[in-house]
């Protein structure tokens, strides 16, 4: 499965990259399954991860929980609790 | 009118109050919501504000249509900046009109709550010192003020 | 900055605001409340507002620093008009300034649920056909919106 | 005693004036006690206060309720209730 990941704040200050293309083993199933396989690929993604409970996911630009299935997905986004307003 | 925009630059707060009544006699109230950016301790330059373009103005708009349909608006903006905005400056808009008082403060204070846990935003301090300071961290009361809106609500 | 005040006319919603912020860094919040004329029916020329002068100065001063002592506010102003008000016209203004959201929803809210119940001004319709119509009748909703405010409240 | 009495909206109207100074007897204690002996002066003043429970009243441009006393006032004003905002 190809897809596109997007970072923000400093998810993305960790991980060094604003987004990227990855392509993702059949066994990657949930949000929580992505992080787990991210996490494995260096420092900089377990990092990024080190408090996974606290990162905020969305899929096509909507809110998700770790436990969403990612089927389908073309846009997964991590980031941290919103601050804005 | 229903209206929800992000951009960099700054708002007109009474402009755009004045574009949701126009030509209208039917609103009786409307209720303005401003965010500005805050210096207590006087070491900040400015607040970066990144957002997830796209992501920001659908959860904005999906706020807005939430609102919709708890309360009898006639009208409503969200504006939310993005970029480097110094101490003084403007942040967020949240303006709401509608024929009853009531109606209008709920749903200004019930967007605000949403925009602060759900808009895909956030605040990175820059110091006067010239180094970046930290991410600004969400708070529980904004989680909190959440709740209130879970179960009952006003009309 | 708190100010009260009655006029006849019109009041400028942006300029209150600046003034309110001139300056400050220290305010993140500013919450404006305007009531306007209605005409749901069409049949309404102008609502003429009649005061007592002298004790609605006094009666507004005086729920402003009910508010002041229930909040944190760093600033606030209160503008009521009298005399003939066409439809679509301002009538009644109420500008909070806090650190916090909360408490510029929370002190708007109250003035302007006071102001309804305790400050001495009344409503008599002028009809399009000429004729005079009936005074507006006080509303129980107005009198129960101030029961929220007797026991505890959010700060 | 004497003493300035002012009225608004439908209360004004159906008095037929904006303001008068009246003498009081000793007999009149509280605004309840006014409102009585101002009913018995004349048709005007019955139609006004026909509902008196209703009607708002004032010392010195201070709400008060119809048992305060009225002792030292200087300006009584009665009204219905209000409709600002």
């Amino acid at each position: 499965m190809s897809l596109k990941l997007v970072y923000f704040a400093w998810v993305r200050e960790r991980i060094g990259k604003p987004e990227e293309h990855v392509e993702l083993p059949p066994s990657v199933v949930t949000i929580g399954d992505l992080i787990a396989w991210l996490t494995m690929r260096g420092e900089e993604y377990a990092y990024a991860f080190e408090n996974a409970p606290l990162i905020r996911a969305a899929i096509d630009k909507a809110h998700v929980k770790h436990d969403a299935p990612i089927a389908g997905a073309r846009e997964i986004a991590f980031f941290p609790p919103m601050t804005g307003g | 009118m229903f209206t929800v925009r992000v951009q960099p630059e700054d708002f007109d707060l009474a402009a755009e109050q004045r574009k949701l009544c126009a030509g209208r006699t039917d609103i009786g109230a409307v209720v303005t919501f401003t965010g500005l950016c805050r210096d207590e301790r006087g070491t900040l330059a400015a607040l970066e504000l990144e957002h997830y373009p796209g992501m920001a103005e659908e959860e904005m708009a999906r706020v807005l249509n939430e609102a919709k349909a708890r309360w009898p608006l006639d009208g409503a903006v969200l504006v939310h900046r993005h970029g480097l905005i110094r101490p003084g400056e403007n942040i967020v808009l949240v303006v709401t009109a509608s024929r009853h008082r009531k109606a209008a403060f709920c749903a200004a204070e019930f967007l605000m709550d949403y925009l602060k846990s759900c808009a895909p935003f956030w605040k990175k301090e820059h110091l006067k010192d010239g180094t970046t300071g930290a991410w600004v961290e969400a708070k529980d009361t904004d989680d909190k003020a959440l709740e209130k809106w879970s179960g009952d609500f006003g009309t």
